[in-house]
């Protein structure tokens, strides 16, 4: 097993850096955050509670949420913990910290203070600092998980985790391609090297912090396969970093079999890829995203999508379900909304928990197909690096197009990848750019399509995909022609 | 009467400020393109200059800003005024999206973009072969303005 | 075969009497109303619907509603289309019609007109009347039926058919047992004779209704076989009159694999006794209801409800699903709820109409077990009369609590048989009373309920019973102590 | 003082008008009984009169209606004047269920029942093991005052 930690003093030069990129870094202080951090009950910490949930069975409900100012989203948390029933917490960051915009950020903070509402889409953690965010992880009662979508999320870790936050999601592949234009792929998997050793630090000092990949990559459409290799791409660049506890993610796509199928395949993949590579030492979980992709703008209808959502990912076994709210077509839900998408999801749960899951053939063969997809993408992916080192395999893979992610903005991404659902709902690929799939795979993937046009009289087209990308906003799972 | 403009219609489109939601974005470009307009599509992410820039080297007629992410109240004020700075003040400014924090009522949002300067403003739902209509009749009023003004 | 048909003259005596019972009676005029029935369009004609959507493998969606007065009841429907997407509509009537409390009716209706709001919980169709209800049903594009609760429906039925209606619930066991205290179940099945004759009749002269046992019962943890024998009873009375177009009735139980069991089940039943019994032209479809039991007061958690129940009765392949509100634990829903709960279930029912039913050998064996459950019930039934009447059979297995319907209000129902959850919220039978079930299926589910006991740390008790009433209200499946 | 009566809180319970809602009646008759009152239970479908009759017949300490199919309002209406009528107009009343048509807000609803005479109005999810404790607090205070009356 090649050594590939980020050396002490690569890190060490890094932080000083990292730290005096906007003035709050200065308060970050390692020692005492490894303290706070120590002095956390654990039923506080996440890497606790979804090893608990996985023990148990049990399958763990989690909103999205982040407001700009530090009360105002005190009050919101508050609010998801009693009124929402929730599990687990987030602090969703807003999209100017993601792209590092601190300056934007503070117009936005200082807009909201005078509009007496968030104009932001989520909370600048940054900004805000230290000894802020810790007010945030101190009011809770719940652990609470840092959510968001930053390319570079250096100075974002050390504050936030300085502060008590026990999870951190993102990836140097799944917080870049859907997340950034012209982010070079090396930078994002470097920046993230750090976050991740960042987190082998705190493991090393005895505090456990949770990682979670973004499995959704763009919500929209993304086969099984193809975030499934991303994910374990990931996975293994954290553990290379000494990160212990990991969350693997995966965006529901619709159709039961197959998203049931996702998430078995997925913990499968796993297990096998990081025991090979010599990571035995895993406390290896899920995370389920109810439909990540346009909803419909009816509240009465996002409820069906949200119940849908929950019902799959609780026949999944998944250990934790993200929950949409029914404002997500229209904006960032009010408190009250995004309670309602976490007691919807509740009852589901609840009411499925002690149904067991959901196994059939036809989940076993969906597994076999999704498992030889993942292989051959990152089979792929590994015999352009040596010594199957992770970083250089996601590099080359998406410069070849062996990865490729659809409708994402990134131009590290060749974007020539068409997905399309089947006569079933099933995600399948349409245009499979140059994804390494074996030949009887891309047969079978072209059949199925070819049977659902057939079905709806018309020729397999990009029309199809256009129908099937608003086809659930529109009420429906595939995208038929009226 | 003056004579009707034979170059094709051409438009700038893209995603303002910080926002990464691209989906919509490659939709819009498709649908256009389909409908013969000439597409300058600057993608996500794409600042106030960028989009006037792309307009000016492109003679563009309208220029098409996407906000989906929240950010749109921030993001989007100003660009009129830049137009003008930059001597383009009156093309033909459209905006849509999920343009602000939260599920707002949709009269109120466009007030807001209104009094920004754009001249029409949609909700994420747009019908999009109707927006083709209203944008050709646009183009064409503002063309026959030109040629009328003899410019 | 005997023809156990009523006789004309059998009929008509008792027709004289029924019209005169109510001076709206007089309005009634076969000839004329079979014109108008022969005029209603196709696919306004529900028995057309139910078929169209059988051989198309589509399941409708139909909810309840019913107020006061005609010109509100009127636009109660058209939102329900509209707004509601209802494939299906109904005309719930109120209670106090259902129990031929005319009297009554009319104050209702009276006071409701001076408070400007509907003070009945239904549509009293017999006090307006075969013209005023005629309004209704040709002010409205969907099929429209009449649903109620009426032991004796003599009048309802001649007034309503006459009206335009064409489709009409009940059945003389469920249309008694679970809305009566002490109507005796022999007057009961006499009344419902007289309706299905006359569906009969119009069977003859060329117009179709539909008929539809109501399949729920008392809507609480009711085991399958029990609802199934009193709806394959109830099937044969209402063939051997002459009805064709039959909708055979379950309520959700709540565990995935026993609901899907129980329609499979259901339709398997029904074709084998039908057929035993000579009848062959059939057109025979189910409907599947959302949970009928208590719901829980959050409107949230109550989609999450209502959502579970269009999972299950579309993986089920029902042909139509009956759609509960928000609302439902509070009160009658407004127009608005009750078309929340129908997009609700439309998005569901549409998401997963492409998917294809569930199946699985849990399915199976679940399916094996409630037929042969049935069989024993429905064999002990026949027993007890001779020539295999369903009338006889009925009768006589309810005295002597061969069939028995758990909390049932009625008197001619032994009410000893007490249901219950098993550990994986299949509803069970704790105490079965008097039902001849086989001894080994009888320790099987004694054998399920000791599991759930030892999970929950506690004996089988009663105490479970209630606990399990409460559940789904509360937010779970399964009664388990706190 | 007065000396506190040994015999049984006993109690009449019944579903009012034409509602036959069987369920939560079952619940409440075994609930009261294995707490220790005597019930006697009418069960579903039952009229003003046949509550009084039970009532008087058992010289019962309350009558704990219940209305859950929406004609509350019709159904429930007179019995405090029926019981005085009939010489039982001191009886404690309760009445508890979906009182109403519809998703009322519920301090109208009990606003209203009120001044029906009915002492107090319960919704469906009412806590049991509270209104247990309630209603010995009644039944007490009108035992003693019928004890201090005299009667
Ligand atoms: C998929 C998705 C994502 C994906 C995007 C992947 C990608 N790179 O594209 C991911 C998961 C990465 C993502 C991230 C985020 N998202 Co997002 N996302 C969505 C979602 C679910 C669907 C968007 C979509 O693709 N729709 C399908 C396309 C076809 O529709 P469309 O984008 O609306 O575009 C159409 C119309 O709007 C219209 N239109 C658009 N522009 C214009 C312009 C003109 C002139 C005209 C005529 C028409 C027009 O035509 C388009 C084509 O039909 C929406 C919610 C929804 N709609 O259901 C949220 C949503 C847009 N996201 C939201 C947010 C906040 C974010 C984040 C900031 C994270 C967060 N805080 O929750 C980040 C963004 C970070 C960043 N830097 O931008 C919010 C915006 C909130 C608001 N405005 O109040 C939404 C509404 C969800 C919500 N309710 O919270 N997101
Ligand atoms: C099961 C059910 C049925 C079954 C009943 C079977 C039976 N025989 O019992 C069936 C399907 C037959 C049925 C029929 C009807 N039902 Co119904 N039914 C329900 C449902 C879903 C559950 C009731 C139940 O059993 N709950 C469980 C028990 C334990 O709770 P409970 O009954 O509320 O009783 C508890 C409390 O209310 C309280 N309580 C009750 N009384 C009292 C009294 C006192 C003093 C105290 C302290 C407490 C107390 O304690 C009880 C024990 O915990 C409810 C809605 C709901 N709650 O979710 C509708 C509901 C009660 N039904 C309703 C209606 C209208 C009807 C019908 C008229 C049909 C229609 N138009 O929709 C017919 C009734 C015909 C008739 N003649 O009565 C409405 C009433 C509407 C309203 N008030 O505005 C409801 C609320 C549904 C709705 N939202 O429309 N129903």
């Amino acid at each position: 097993m090649i050594d590939r930690k980020m050396s002490k003093e690569s890190f060490e030069t890094q932080r000083t850096e990292v730290l005096k990129s906007w003035p709050t870094g200065a308060d970050v202080d390692f020692d005492a955050a490894v303290a706070l951090q120590r002095a956390i009950p654990e039923e506080k910490n996440f890497a606790a509670a979804m090893k608990k949930a996985d023990a148990e069975g049990r399958t763990l409900l989690q909103p999205r949420a982040g407001v700009a100012l530090v009360d105002e989203h005190i009050r919101l948390l508050k609010y998801l913990e009693t009124e929402g029933e929730a599990d687990l917490l987030p602090t969703t960051i807003d999209a100017y910290t993601r792209q590092n915009r601190y300056t934007e950020a503070a117009k936005g903070i200082e807009k909201s203070q005078a509009a007496g509402t968030s104009l932001l889409n989520g909370f600048p953690a940054v900004n805000h600092g230290v000894a802020e965010c810790r007010r945030v992880t101190e009011a809770v009662s719940k652990p609470v998980q840092v959510r968001h979508g930053t390319p570079d999320a250096r100075l974002l870790a050390e504050i936030t985790l300085a502060a008590g936050f026990t999870a951190f999601e993102g990836g140097g592949i799944s917080y870049n391609i859907p997340y950034a234009k012209n982010v070079p792929l090396r930078s994002s998997i470097q920046y993230w090297k750090y976050v991740d050793r960042l987190v082998g630090l705190y493991e090393e000092a005895g505090v456990r912090i949770n990682r979670e990949p973004f499995g959704p990559l763009t919500g929209t459409l993304v086969p099984p396969c193809v975030s499934h290799a991303v994910a374990i791409l990931e996975g293994l660049l954290a553990l290379e970093q000494g990160v212990v506890s990991l969350t693997l993610g995966y965006g529901q796509c619709g159709n039961l079999i197959q998203d049931v199928a996702a998430i078995i395949s997925l913990r499968n993949l796993a297990r096998t890829y990081f025991s090979e590579a010599g990571f035995e030492h895993v406390e290896l979980t899920t995370v389920f995203h109810q439909w990540m992709g346009g909803f419909p703008e009816d509240e009465a209808k996002a409820f069906g999508v949200i119940s849908w959502g929950s019902v799959a990912g609780r026949l999944a076994g998944a250990t934790k379900i993200i929950v949409k709210s029914p404002h997500e077509a229209m904006g960032i839900p009010t408190k009250e909304a995004n309670a309602q998408g976490l007691r919807t999801s509740r009852q589901i749960v609840n009411m499925l928990s002690d149904q067991g899951m959901l196994d059939s053939q036809a989940v076993q063969r969906e597994v076999a197909l999704i498992e030889r997809e993942t292989r051959a993408i990152l089979e792929g992916a590994f015999a352009l690096s040596s010594g199957r080192d992770p970083e250089e395999a996601a590099v080359r893979a998406f410069e070849a197009g062996i990865i490729d992610v659809p409708f994402a903005p990134s131009n590290q991404n060749q974007g020539k990848i068409l997905p399309m659902r089947d006569n079933e709902g099933y995600v399948r690929i349409f245009k499979a750019g140059s994804l390494p799939l074996p030949q009887d795979v891309l047969d079978f993937h072209r059949e199925r399509l070819e049977d659902r046009a057939k079905a709806e009289g018309r020729l397999v087209s990009l029309r199809m995909v256009t129908d099937d990308i608003y086809a659930i906003g529109k009420g429906r799972l595939v995208g038929r022609p009226l | 009467m003056v004579e009707r403009e034979k170059r094709p219609y051409t438009i700038v489109l893209g995603v303002i400020g910080f926002d990464c939601h691209s989906v919509g974005n490659k939709i819009l470009d498709a649908f256009f393109t389909e409908r013969g307009f000439k597409v300058i599509n600057l993608g996500v992410m794409v600042s106030q200059d960028e989009f006037i820039s792309a307009a000016i080297e492109s003679a563009a007629d309208a220029i098409l800003v996407s906000s989906l992410y929240g950010h749109g109240e921030i993001d989007c004020d100003g660009l009129r005024g830049r137009c003008i700075e930059r001597g383009i003040g009156d093309i033909i400014l459209w905006v849509g999206g999920n343009l602000v924090v939260g599920k707002k009522d949709f009269s109120e949002v466009e007030e807001k973009f209104r009094s920004m300067g754009y001249d029409r403003v949609f909700p994420p739902d747009t019908d999009l072969d109707k927006a083709v209509q209203e944008l050709i009749q646009d183009i064409e009023a503002r063309r026959q303005k030109k040629a009328a003004e003899g410019r």
